[in-house]
């Protein structure tokens, strides 16, 4: 049985469901509990586990997530809240010197399943500092794994997936998102990190992208369809593992490819899969890998400008002519 | 330890003509505001508006004792503080609707107001990020002989970031002008501060610094102008920092659109019965400084002036795209 | 408003056998730390050097009120709380040497022992970076109901970072099983503690936390032990944290190569008259619990097994490369 | 005339000059006074110009970073060393939330002229928390300019650019250049930002790095020289801004390239070099780029596996044959 419901649901019911099924785990975060979150995202799971697992924090984002590293390392499992990702620089040492680096370091005897929640991304108005992709960045360091749902089906299966990891997993909502609906299943189930999902069979192009920018793909390839243009369409789901080889397998059939991302392009994370296509698919590309990502400036609060920064669809549309040669930069 | 400072209720601090002109800053302001929910309303911004009904006393309290060329940093909720050191309400109504003529020329919204004539060196997003930088601009200052002095508002909440700590630490051994003021509104968020503190007074955190501290009924504007003096004055002449602890309650919610399930309705008219403007209002009536009729008057020419700064605002132009990728460095 | 902790100088505060252990315990660190520095001299080891030679008292003093199951975290100087807590010599020496039998299997260094089956959680090389995470093996431990009590120690120069200020407010509020541990030896670095912060007693800052706080004589073992033991037994039995400054002196520079420009050699002089060691021995040789003879015999057979372990590290083998790729997670 | 001096003290010299000529500058920093740094970059600088120009202070790198933004801001520079850049991510907030943002969000009102000084990469077994090259990290955010030099001419040259820059720049040193020697005139001189450098000229390879792999790559052109191979160094000197055109221009001539960088391969920035001369050169490349980087671990500490990690000359040659198709993979 299926039903249609919302991102922010579908998290819900993954944490309600993890609470419920694994004592170890409780939840941490700034209004997380009485108010259900600020996004509304734990809305009911107060009530329900009581303040012992689902806990207000003052706030001290880089003292809690300590906090949540030495309860990981000592038997609990934590699920913390960010509540905007653009405050994990406040926190960034525990996360990167500290989490990321404590297996490694002790030789393997310190595990540190510490799932960080939070959301990114712009495209409400609330500037620059409320507004980030940094995916890319966490992605970056050894000792972390990155996931970047797209859909309500994604996010509640790789929240799953994610809790039951032994190591720290960043795990990014998009604001964006939480009020779009989807198909959910009602039996249990969870998707293992580290497999991208082919969202859209094409044989012409292929476009890479992640969370929002699925979408944001998918309507692109709507249009396309119209110029009789066939894109496939891959969620890489995660950064962190990376599924390059779902791309490389994608890219050897259509020749072409475009990466999508709301992250600024220059330094972004869609050079990662520049690079790898170009070396494992080098003789396979009929064209340069165009990059699709936000101009390399902070997010501008005006609501026009801010979506001239960010990827729109049109854009989208607009690099696949390219790498097609229908369209000349 | 601490005595809450109150001012006299049986004269006024400060001539007749001084204190309409701070009452007159006072209902500006709470226009203003009111105004903001309006355009809020509308659809008019991005992001989230934060309101400063309730606490006008503090801004208005602390900056008319300050000078043009002394500096600022505040938070989020800073429009109060703006207009009460003399920013253009035109300019900041056209900030919060993104276009041209706003302070930051809609690129930086509410949440990142800046006025550099005024000394209002920026709006803040990150809780408690301005308190280090209106410490380096009070050693500025310092090192540069002048008499400035610079002032940080911040949010109860605030004193449970790190850099709350090593700012106050790095303003007291360096004896730096600079005038640590924290709004106790009892909540931060949604989360009760009570629940995130130990302490009763937050003005207890600033003598671990050996920082002289007070706490003030923020609601009493004459009481919050008198400590804010001693502070301003202590640090002119070289007495470096003072925090100074100003108990208020913010009338609204935390945001537009906050459901306020942390507090009853009880508890906010309780201190709504303690609305800055009108305690100070009727001080006034009672002492027979002003009339009804002068009030009446003076609120309806603020509207006025309000609306017509509105006006402006909405006839003000949307940034040039050109504008994206200006100002990035 | 502090007192000093010391010991009575007329009397023993444990048993003969206990006082002996004690003893044992301090020289065995001694020992290990000057064979450390032959090790560094030879240039069989990476990075930096640390020593606690001066400060042994503090961590023998503590360690010897804990239990096996108990928690630590410590700093880059921190050989000597792992001995005090019973870690192995043998696998100090080799993790310090790279080598595979080391703690770490030469992954981790110096700067980063772990032993979790003595629950010594890590060492960190990011001032402070210990405190919250301590915090948070706190959490634990009274979440899941054990008796456990978590210590961490830290320096003076740590009290000034961020996170010691919000993991000490959040012990605090949730009444959490921790051990805060300052070893003021006077310097961070090569910057006088005095210069950097306004308080002649560090305990003053856990006062602004609701914590209570002592001072004690870090040289003074017995004082150390008495002190830790209170505050240890508070944290059993669901009293909170409590903060210790123990005042020490260390006898050599920062790191290995540290020019000590920044200080006289008549103040080392002086705190070397102060010696840990030195004091208790001479206290039980006044007290007629033992002798010269049987102290020189121990520090003998103390310097056999610092010496054979030194052996057992120079044998063991260099990690395999295949250790480079696996406990990133 | 030119003498050789080394890359440490190419820096000092460069500080000595900058803070003869301009009073608004002035050092902060942990140890760099009265002790000259750890890595005696400031050596003498405080017995030249005073304790109030060279400033020690305590170890809270947000509220220092913080405070020399509100000074940036208000007409000082600050030159601020972070003595190792794995520290930095202890305040972050403050430098890419903060200082890299402010002119963008305040309409180009806020100017944040400010250098951190740091030193990053490994090679000295200092283990994970000490041995990060973070360069790539700070490119990804716009508003902040990233310099990482190579060569005691290029250094000096660089570091008074930057100060003379007015926003932030990130000045990133290596540790185990700072006892290399070379060339410095002694005239004055300084280079621009965003000029890369052809350290050596050639025709059958392009190798793109910076920093330590500079000298790599050169030591691996000697090699690839006696085996025939001609291969032209490209130094960037910097990665934002990025001199895209000097290595297009090279890669047109010869065709082939490799990136050689410290940090992780994998999301590090050479995969933006791929990135734009695929776009920009697709037609030119007669086979896939290469990337050398650190394998996606974190350091550790065994100086032999360090080592491994990091790129060697060895891996240089062997990747440039690669590229040639003289070795397969
Ligand atoms: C570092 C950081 N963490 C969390 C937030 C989200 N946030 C915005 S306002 C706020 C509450 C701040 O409370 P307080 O300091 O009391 O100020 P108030 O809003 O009451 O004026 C929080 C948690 C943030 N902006 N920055
Ligand atoms: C965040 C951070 N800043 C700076 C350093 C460099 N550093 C290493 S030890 C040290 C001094 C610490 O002093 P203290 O806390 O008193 O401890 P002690 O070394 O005296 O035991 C500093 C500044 C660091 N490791 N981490
Ligand atoms: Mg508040
Ligand atoms: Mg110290």
């Amino acid at each position: 049985m299926t039903r249609q419901i919302t991102y922010a649901e579908a998290i819900n019911e993954a944490l309600d469901e993890i609470l419920r099924d694994d004592e170890s785990v409780f939840l941490l975060g700034e209004d997380i509990g009485h108010y259900g979150g600020v996004f509304k995202v734990t809305k009911g799971l107060y009530d329900k586990f009581g303040g012992d697992r689902v806990i207000d924090t003052p706030i001290s984002e880089s003292g809690f997530i300590g906090l949540g590293i030495g309860a990981a390392m000592t038997g609990l499992k934590p699920v913390i809240e960010i509540m905007w990702i653009d405050f994990t620089l406040v926190a960034i040492d525990q996360i990167l010197n500290q989490a990321a680096k404590f297996s490694y370091m002790s030789g393997g005897q310190s595990k540190v399943p510490l799932v960080i929640r939070t959301q990114g991304g712009g495209g409400r108005g609330n500037g620059a500092q409320h507004s980030q992709s940094l995916e890319g960045l966490f992605a970056q360091f050894p000792g972390v794994k990155v996931v970047c749902p797209s859909t309500p089906y994604d996010v509640k299966g790789l929240l799953k997936s994610s809790v039951a990891e032994n190591c720290p997993v960043i795990f990014i909502e998009h604001k964006m998102l939480y009020n779009t609906k989807g198909e959910v299943p009602e039996e249990d189930y969870s998707i293992p990190l580290g497999k991208a999902d082919i969202k859209r069979k094409g044989s012409d192009v292929t476009i890479v992208s992640l969370s929002r920018m699925v979408q944001f793909s998918l309507n692109a390839a709507k249009e396309l369809e119209k110029e009789g243009i066939d894109a496939e369409i891959i969620d890489l789901r995660s950064l962190a593992p990376l599924d390059i080889e779902t791309v490389i397998e994608s890219v050897k059939r259509t020749n072409r490819i475009v990466v999508v991302h709301e992250a600024h392009t220059t330094f972004g994370w869609g050079a990662e899969i520049v690079s790898r296509v170009q070396q494992d698919a080098f003789d396979y590309l009929d064209g340069p890998i165009i990059r699709v990502g936000a101009e390399d400036v902070p997010i501008p609060y005006n609501l026009e400008l801010e979506k001239e920064v960010l990827p729109q669809v049109k854009d989208i549309v607009k690099a696949v002519k390219e790498a097609l040669y229908i369209e000349v930069k | 330890m601490f005595n809450l400072e109150v001012s006299d209720p049986a004269k006024l601090l400060f001539s007749k003509d001084d204190s309409l002109r701070i009452l007159e800053q006072l209902i500006t302001i709470r226009k203003f505001e009111e105004k903001s929910i309006e355009l809020y309303k509308s659809g008019l911004m991005g992001g989230s508006l934060h309101g400063y009904i309730g606490q006008e006393a503090v801004a208005v309290g602390v900056c008319s004792q300050l000078n043009k060329d002394d500096y600022l940093t505040v938070t989020y909720r800073s429009r109060g503080q703006a207009i009460a050191k003399g920013a253009s309400i035109e300019k900041l109504f056209a900030e919060m609707m993104g276009k041209v003529d706003g302070y930051c020329k809609g690129k930086g919204g509410p949440m990142h107001i800046t006025d550099l004539e005024i000394g209002f060196l920026g709006a803040n997003g990150i809780v408690g990020a301005g308190i280090p930088i209106a410490t380096g601009a009070a050693f500025s200052a310092k090192k540069k002989g002048t008499s400035q002095v610079s002032v940080t508002f911040f949010g109860d909440g605030a004193t449970n970031q790190g850099v709350f700590h090593e700012a106050l630490n790095l303003a007291s051994i360096w004896k730096l002008p600079v005038v640590f003021v924290c709004e106790n509104n009892l909540y931060s968020e949604m989360s009760p501060i009570a629940d995130m503190v130990p302490n009763e007074h937050l003005a207890e955190r600033a003598l671990a610094y050996h920082i002289p501290a007070v706490i003030v009924d923020g609601n009493d504007v004459e009481a919050v102008c008198k400590v804010a003096q001693e502070a301003i004055e202590r640090a002119r002449n070289n007495g470096g920092p003072t925090f100074i602890e100003a108990k208020t309650y913010r009338q609204q919610g935390h945001m537009f659109g906050d459901a306020e399930t942390y507090r009853t309705k009880e508890e906010v008219n309780e201190w709504k019965k303690k609305d800055p403007i009108q305690l100070f209002t009727n001080k006034q009536i009672e002492l027979g400084y002003i009339t009804d009729e002068l009030v009446e008057q003076l609120s309806h020419e603020i509207e006025l002036k309000v609306e017509k700064a509105y006006q402006f605002a909405l006839n003000s132009e949307q940034p040039n795209y050109d504008e994206i990728f200006t100002d990035v460095f």
